[in-house]
């Protein structure tokens, strides 16, 4: 039963979920993202996810960690992300969170999918009908990080 | 740097820096001592593209990042990492 | 293809998320409610979920169309909720929401399972090991429809 | 009411109150005119333990909520629709 994996499979919703079962757990949501069928007005043909497998994984169990720790009452977290050739309509990624009740769990899960596009060590390259591009989420240095390396000013 | 000691590194590349570079994981001897912007910028001498994507990497070694002035150890896992993009 | 349903057969989260295929949405959530096996420290054995169906799925297309009204960033909304014996475990009710980008996506997961709550005539009927009792939310008056019957008070 | 003229209606029951009655629907012939306040009297006396019930109950004649003096027609259905639970 692992909570946390970067795998190559296709990804299914109803399996990462069925990772949570347990009866106490009332509520799930979900987070499911698909690779849409453009992007700035562009027609995306493709992408292409790659990961650091050994540190993703654990940058995903971290936002677990963190999910858990701002808000107490979520009981479990699962998150599972897609790498290699995925097609429009496929799903990259799936982040599940159980509780008991609902009250918070719509923030967290608001949270988890932020965090998981900020810290966690997997890359983008959309393949459009006309180019390619590495993308990042915002196109910024990684937020906690240390200063980006920068051999020209040395 | 401590002079005639040498240590073995692995150095690892994901995204576009790697397609720049043409490989995933160099290995690369240097002195003992050799801090982790020498190591860059030693490869940034013999991969001029890579200094493209410099500015833009972190670097985590042994999977833990680190800062520029780390000194590196024989086996080290070097991991140049250009900002992520899962999601 | 339909996207609101009452239905005795089990649910799956994936089945309705394909309901919602449509390479333009990149983010779906879902809210899956799962039969917890115990209600206010007291185990349940199983519960018994009835519907008004012809009115219920109307209602579920209300709440769709309310979540649509309040966000109209929302690109789709999909909500199937079974009926019949449900074991601990199973799932009752899964809701989907789909969107090109997240930002609302999850205020209005929340609005849709608050308001399913309120409006969709479905009942649930809790079998405990000691006894059983037909549920309410709120345990008050339904909202928004007209003043209850009191055959006593005439 | 309007005396002589009869029209029959379905009445449905759910959850607690289908219970109690034993039935989720029951078919009555009640005269012309008679309203929906008039037509659950009547249905509390013929079975005395939906008095427990009443003040929880909204209405639906045809699948639209209604209020108390809402008169009835000939084939309208009428559902006795407890307090919801669903989720």
């Amino acid at each position: 039963m692992t909570l946390f994996e970067i795998t190559p499979e296709p990804l299914s919703a109803d399996a990462v979920i069925a990772r949570l079962a347990d009866p106490a757990n009332g509520a799930v949501v979900t987070f499911v993202g698909v690779v849409r069928g453009e992007t700035d007005g562009r027609a995306v043909r493709y992408l292409e996810y790659e990961a650091y497998p050994e540190m993703a994984e654990e940058t995903l169990r971290q936002v677990g960690r963190e999910v858990q720790e701002r808000w107490p009452t979520i009981r479990e977290v699962a998150i599972h992300h897609r790498v290699g050739r995925l097609e429009v309509g496929e799903t990259a990624v799936v982040i599940a969170l159980s509780a008991a009740h609902r009250p918070e769990m719509f923030d967290a899960l608001h949270y988890a999918i932020d965090r998981l596009k900020e810290i966690v060590l997997i890359w983008k390259k959309e393949v459009w009908a006309d180019g390619i591009e590495w993308r990042s989420e915002s196109g910024s240095p990684m937020p906690g990080s240390f200063p980006y390396l920068d051999t020209e000013s040395h | 740097m401590t002079g005639n000691a040498e240590i073995s590194v692995r150095v690892k590349f994901f995204a576009a820096p790697r397609e720049a570079v043409g490989a995933g994981q160099l290995e690369r001897t240097v002195p003992a001592g050799t801090t982790v912007e020498e190591l860059i910028r030693c490869l940034t001498e013999e991969y001029p593209i890579l200094r493209a994507y410099t500015r833009f990497l972190s670097v985590a070694v042994n999977r833990a990042y680190v800062g520029m002035q780390t000194e590196l150890h024989d086996g080290d896992e070097v991991a140049c990492l250009p900002p992520v993009g899962g999601g």
